[in-house]
């Protein structure tokens, strides 16, 4: 056990000064009953050069990104992340610190916070946003458990659309079947988008909120404001999943009226990490605030006079309201965050948007490439795109994978997986970071899949 | 350290500046591939500042915040040890960060199998039937957990929508209890600090559907009567759920299942070593017994025929409560830690803890008063009370006053049973030499209240900022950073 | 900032402790294969301490120096620029880290490639007939380029041993041609500061083996002559060497071999930027002539049908000054710089430093005095020779003062040929808040001066330490820790 | 260029205070006939994006010690380096700063370096250290330097053994060359060691000082008292070139009466890095420390009386004593040395033993492996060894490299390379880090190789 730092002396000197002999004199307050009857059965432990040998070993025999041509996506994109985000994240000042309680002690912390809500507002186009969740599902779930607070009163019925992300949908499902009195009913899709007169026919009086995503799952950007009227009309709140890349190029929703903005973070230098940690970004109009979960960081003065950040409106906050908190959420995800807000720093507007660029330049020329091989076809032609869309092809969507990942080829998702319907469908993202050459080949052994 | 205002990056901003340029593409970005409505008109603000001038930013402002390694941060509860470097680059080798969630299972075997023996692990260690490294964090793993109690009931007593919770629980508990949809039910401590298991047993009625039970509690001491509890719960098909953040005291030791627990969470972040972050990620893997078990959260690794793979089909599961598996890169650090550790190294976690924190108990009894003077488990809690009465000096000023003698201070104030109350947690990581360093400052800080409560109730001195007014920032709500308008003309 | 003093590893040092167990070897470690005579009877006294104190150590620590990143860092004559971290990954990355310099060539082709590109980009901005990326520093550099020189006169003059160096020049000139067993002949510049080129000239005798000339020189000017004085010293057959430390000013602008020179170093640490680490490490490249060419150092990378390859066979080469080809990773960290500069980035380099300090320079024309008061390179010189006379107030105490205020003081003292002197550099990457705050920094020192000399002359307050006794630490000499003594009984 | 923080606004205002209208009058010192024609000839430059792609590219092309099982020693090593090294040594604070000319403003890194003389002084068995050298090479040439300075009165001769590293022995000759008065000779090798009768031969009143290594560069541990009792028997200075790893095994040289100890440092964490940076490490008896080169950090105290430190003895170098200097050298390997010192603490003196014990155990296993095999032997069978040894084969061991190769086999270094009369000569390095299966594997390609 390299951590502790007695010595044997240092051990009996500490007993001596407790008044007991041995430190299993200390765990006399376990009954005998409760105590572990033999010692853990747990691997023999190994050092860290047996450690690296393992990391190198499953490297090896991993797939990984840097060596797969790869266009998986479908919620988790393969971005460039510059060597600053490590550097400038990761000062173990950031790292090793907890939750900033005492402000005094934590100026570094809530300062990052409070210019990464300033990020996350700008992108979103909200008033105010908080310092992070848990990740894109669980976000898009609380955001409807805020809608409930907002706009419960007297209304019941939640419309999520089904081009939210459908892990999201589950979740959204999970956290709302135990709140009483309200219902999640799906808006179906039209060619690969909400049904708009679905929506309108679905939204009523009861309705507490719209919860739609773009560029939804299927990567196509959704009319948001036309959502966002179908909403209002009836005094739903809208909420929005977005991405955080694509708000570069797309109209904020914050502009087209959204009540709630939120979504994964992982875009913004999260990497992909085989599931996270990644973070949630939530922002809302100012007159929500007080319903907000999570932290938020706020500018103050000291009694000198001199700027300086809290946490604050901890009322809404379990540590002080308990039960009658927005939300149970305690630790979150700070240093992702502070990884975005890094990433955000360092690409600047223009950056940013060059990324977003990036993606559409290679998504597109990757769709058209597809999209002109025999057998296949875009599955939703016309429908305008960002990153990713869907394709389909002449055979099953799981053999083409399987058929490509013989040529160190990821093609992308198979929608089956969700769509039952449509097992042939294949959801292809192409970020920023794909080549040409990458594409081509991507196109050339799609084209001879079997 | 420079104490003048520095600026935010907004306000270094300057149009045109740049950190990382990005490559231009190398196929035509199409004109209109987006509907003109539904194109973006002004860009974000973003700073825009150069490398230089970003990575000064986070080094100085960084440099502002009080950190596990600057010096001890015996905040109770929150288990500040030492985070092992070396776990930081595990995670980051290309078998764990460079692959994704949903790329073919066969080629990120090595991952899957890490998850899948991290369960194990798990379940060795608490006892249970089921672990699931699903949840993000501690309270995420309560309200799962909740989650997996009410569908239980639901098939059975759907009527059950009740948890009984005793005052000294951490304010996630109540809270993940309404998130649930369900109703806390409070119930004082006995004055030794212990739950009152005949209050509890009393309140158990048609509509309890479990209680949830800290163990060691907050306030350091181990429940002796939690399996007595758990068999009142178990009589009236009801659960008990342990939360598991001080789990640091008794792993390897004692396993929660041996109880009489129903589920728990674990807070890795605390036991097993992932490094805060200033608030995150942690993540919060729960446990469970059988009759819980279909309920448990999907998706889960299976392992059939050597080979591992991803399973959604639990037809009775709660689903998901957040994206993907796990927060791989976070639980897979306390994976590192526990197969660096093994079955020994572990059980010396609890051993140490308990140590420290009973030393720097006794070493402290002089100068605090302890409402609940006993062997401790890993952390103990004391109050401020009669300092203040003698000097005025409170325990929000001793905590300030420690940062001036180099210590982030113990969390205060909670629980919230104990009045001016310090709630310290040294962790198995400190030294004597740090911990009697510790007590010395706090005999100083008592001396100093006595003689001169003005240098303790205006600290802390050395820090960039003294007392922040948390008033203001709640009145004048400012949350986000804005220009200067322009100046007119 | 806490002052008080923090403990050296050694003193926390506690027998039995360790950060890094290594795993049992899995053949047996053979008893009796170092001969007993040869064996260690008792292991070298290292810390023993855990990973997390050694954590704590090293960032305590090391968060006691000023730094570029935590502040401008206006150090004359040393380019202390921001440094990139795209460049640190870069040289992590397998295929230049985790390769051995005597492993097969064809499995290194990559890295023998950038090693060359680089000897040719080098090539391309100093104007010379060949580059070697050989030596390790600035002062490795002038030592080879002076026993290239010197090979060249053993076989032509084997009498010539004297180099020509400017009053103004740094130390490791004069100490590099000792070194390299020759004599110094110092010059005395003129009154503008610019070289004395007809005093040099008639200083040009039988024995000259050359002149080594700073350009810009030490005080940041240009010296125009300089063409002169190569043709002077080309007419006896002689050299000129040009110390390239200084390349910042220039680099893209002009190129020194237009200048007359006949060889050069550039430290690639000041104007390629590779962090300067506390004192190292850095890289020293050399630009030559054709005529010194074969006298270069070995080893060499080749470029030959498209392959590259290591060439020891220079019949006539000095012969290595140091192991292997070069300091690989740090000469690619500038690799990596001019790769993602381009052209037009390289050229504003110069011009951004030079922008910077004549800015600055006209910014501090009322605290100052400038001796050479003219348009300046990159960097300037001031004297502080006037404010100590009015106020008593030392240069020296200047700078300790500028700590406090929350800058690194320049270069002081240096060169030598100025009194009471100040150089100061601010580079390119510096911005003009920066600049203007630093400026005020100095008026608001010189108001202190005049006003209250002492809060001057004691400085700095805000530093770990005040003041150090150099006398003492010279007379005293401690330079290893050692144990106290047991005590006795 | 995204380094320099200007707005177009900045230079305008900038330009504006100077007094011109260009930054390009700015440059009118420099007379037109001296400034470059036209636009250096650089290639475009290119983002950090495509940077790591050419990285990546590069290291699918090179055979890594990652991807190769590897024997390749000879001076560079391929030793375990724990993550603390990288985390600790490498923060902005240490890696940013300049030499600690101000030592208020740099007690970090005169502490670690202080601190890092104290280890080097205990491994090498001596009194002062400097706070590091180029590399292992100089070190011994400065070694040789420094040795005429305190022993050159009179004397004329420096004696090297052939078992020095041959680059090191190069190095030295080239800096040796120039010193008048001063030559080197050699002294040969008997069974692979140096030969003791040859050194006594060569020893005289004229020698200034001799210089050895050990363990040698055919890896053989030479016998150092023999060695220094042969050298002080006429009153010449005892150099010693050690292996910072093997002295935790073997008596160190001060222990035997060395007066300079010097070597490489690049086995204490500095990684394999294709040749640099590396760092030299050095140390002396103390009577001859206002002799040494290079920076030393000294204990003093502050006016408050608080302990500090300082570079001392600044009288011995460059920036003050100028051609009087003891060396030239200014910048050094600093945050290198930083990299030994944090290995070495994390370590401590057990765990240096275990990683010594480690290369003892698997370099007598390879070789008993090797010389078991038919056609191979051991070159000087008998000799102590530590890490390396040479072993002779059927083959030219050109051939045999070759051929291992293509299976990913480094099996070491030819010695042709140096010694033209052992062309089947290998010089084979076995560290911590190989596992029984590789060398097992180096043993059975061996046997097949052709
Ligand atoms: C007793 C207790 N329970 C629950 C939690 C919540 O855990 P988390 O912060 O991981 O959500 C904490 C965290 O501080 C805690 O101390
Ligand atoms: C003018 C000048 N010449 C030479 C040198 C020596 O260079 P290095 O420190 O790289 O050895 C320096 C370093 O400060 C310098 O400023």
């Amino acid at each position: 056990m390299p951590y502790i730092p007695h010595s044997a002396e240092d051990v009996r000197a500490m007993l001596a000064a407790i008044g007991v002999r041995t430190v299993d004199d200390l765990f006399e307050d376990i009954p005998k009953s409760l105590r572990a009857r033999r010692k853990p059965r747990l691997p023999r432990p190994i050092t860290e050069l047996e450690l690296q040998r393992e990391a190198a070993a499953a490297a090896a025999k991993t797939e990984t990104f840097d060596r797969m041509n790869a266009f998986v996506g479908a919620g988790v994109y393969d971005h460039f992340i510059p060597a600053v985000v490590q550097h400038l994240a990761h000062r173990v000042e950031t790292v090793t610190s907890y939750t900033p309680y005492q402000p005094e002690a934590s100026q570094g912390n809530l300062t990052f916070m409070f210019e990464y809500q300033t990020a996350i507002c700008e992108l979103t186009g909200m008033d105010v946003s908080n310092a992070s969740m848990y990740e894109g599902g669980s976000a898009c779930a609380e955001a409807c458990l805020m809608a409930v607070r907002v706009n419960g009163k007297g209304r019941r019925k939640i419309l999520v659309s089904r081009g939210l992300h459908p892990e999201y949908l589950r979740i959204t499902e999970t956290y709302l079947r135990n709140i009483k009195d309200v219902v999640v009913e799906e808006v179906p899709l039209k060619d690969g988008v909400t049904d708009l007169g679905a929506l309108a026919r679905m939204a009523d009086a009861d309705t507490i909120g719209v919860l739609v995503q773009t560029p939804n799952f299927l990567g196509i950007i959704e009319d948001g404001p036309a959502v966002a009227a179908a909403a209002k009309a009836k005094g739903a709140k809208l909420l929005v999943c977005a991405d955080p890349i694509s708000l570069a190029l797309l109209e904020p929703p914050g502009a087209w009226g959204a009540d709630i903005v939120c979504g994964e973070g992982q875009q913004l230098a999260s990497g992909l990490a085989y599931g996270g940690p990644y973070f949630g970004f939530f922002a809302a109009k100012q007159e929500y605030i007080r319903q907000m979960p999570g932290r938020i960081s706020g500018e103050t003065v000291d009694v000198e006079g001199r700027r300086g950040f809290v946490l604050t409106l901890g009322t809404r906050e379990q540590h002080i309201r308990r039960d009658r908190a927005t939300s149970n959420i305690c630790t979150n995800q700070g240093l992702l965050a502070l990884r975005g807000l890094v990433y955000l720093a360092a690409l600047g507007p223009t950056g940013l948007r060059e990324v977003a660029e990036g993606c559409l330049a290679n998504a597109h020329y990757a769709a058209e490439r597809i999209a002109a091989l025999p057998g296949w076809s875009l599955s939703f032609p016309g429908k305008p795109f960002f990153h990713e869309f869907a394709v389909d092809g002449p055979l099953p969507a799981e053999r083409v994978i399987a058929s490509l990942r013989r040529k160190r080829i990821l093609p992308g998702v198979a929608l089956s997986r969700w769509w039952k319907d449509a097992p042939n469908r294949l959801l292809v993202a192409a970020t920023e970071v794909k080549t040409r050459k990458q594409i081509d080949a991507l196109a050339k052994a799609l084209a001879s899949a079997k | 350290m420079h104490r003048d205002d520095d600026p935010l990056l907004y306000e270094t901003s300057r149009p045109g500046l740049r950190a990382a340029p990005l490559p231009k593409p190398e196929v035509p970005v199409p004109a209109d591939a987006i509907p003109a409505h539904l194109r973006r008109k002004a860009p974000p603000l973003l700073p825009e500042v150069t490398e230089g001038e970003l990575a000064r930013h986070f080094v100085k402002n960084s440099r502002k915040n009080v950190c596990v390694e600057t010096g001890f941060y015996p905040l109770g509860s929150c288990t500040m040890k030492y985070n092992p470097k070396r776990h930081e680059d595990f995670v980051m080798s290309p078998a764990l960060f460079r692959v994704h969630p949903y790329q073919p299972e066969e080629g990120v075997q090595p991952v899957l199998r890490m998850l899948w023996e991290m369960s194990d692990f798990l379940e060795e260690l608490t006892g249970f039937h089921g672990v699931s490294v699903h949840p993000s964090a501690g309270s995420h793993g309560e309200l799962t957990c909740l989650m997996m109690i009410r569908a239980y009931h639901s098939e059975h007593h759907p009527e059950r929508d009740e948890i009984l919770i005793p005052d000294s629980a951490h304010g996630t508990n109540p809270a993940s209890v309404t998130m649930c949809g369900m109703k806390p039910v409070n119930v004082p401590s006995r004055p030794d600090g212990l739950l009152d298991i005949q209050a509890m047993k009393a309140l158990i009625g048609p509509r309890t559907a479990g209680a949830m039970v800290t163990n060691p509690n907050t306030l350091g001491l181990f429940e002796r009567q939690i399996h007595d509890l758990a068999d009142a719960l178990h009589a009236v098909d009801a659960f008990l759920f342990m939360d598991g953040a001080n789990f640091n005291a008794i792993v390897g030791k004692a396993r929660p299942a041996d109880f009489g627990a129903d589920c728990m969470h674990i807070n890795l972040h605390k036991t097993f070593t992932i490094p805060h972050g200033g608030g995150g990620p942690g993540s919060g893997p729960i446990g469970y017994v059988e009759k819980l078990a279909p309920y448990a959260p999907t998706p889960v690794v299976v392992k059939e025929k050597g080979k591992f793979r991803i399973d959604w089909n639990r037809p009775k599961s709660i689903g998901p409560v957040r994206t993907f598996l796990s927060s791989t890169g976070a639980t897979l650090r306390s994976y590192a830690y526990i197969r660096t550790l093994g079955a020994e190294g572990v059980r010396r976690i609890a051993e140490g803890a308990v140590l420290n924190a009973n030393y720097l108990r006794v070493k402290l009894r002089d100068v605090l008063k302890f409402p609940y003077d006993r062997t401790c488990m890993h952390e103990f809690v004391a109050s401020g009370t009669d300092l203040k009465e003698r000097t005025g000096v409170k325990t929000l000023d001793v905590a300030k006053r420690l940062l001036d003698h180099g210590f982030h201070p113990p969390t205060v104030y909670f629980p919230l049973i104990v009045p001016e109350c310090l709630m310290i947690e040294p962790t198995e990581t400190e030294s004597k030499a740090t911990l009697d360093a510790f007590a010395d400052a706090l005999h100083r800080i008592v001396k100093e209240a006595e003689t001169d409560p003005a240098v303790v109730t205006t600290a802390p001195h050395t820090m960039p900022v003294r007392r922040l007014d948390e008033v203001k920032a709640a009145r004048d709500l400012r949350v986000r950073w804005r220009p200067e308008p322009a100046p007119a003309g």
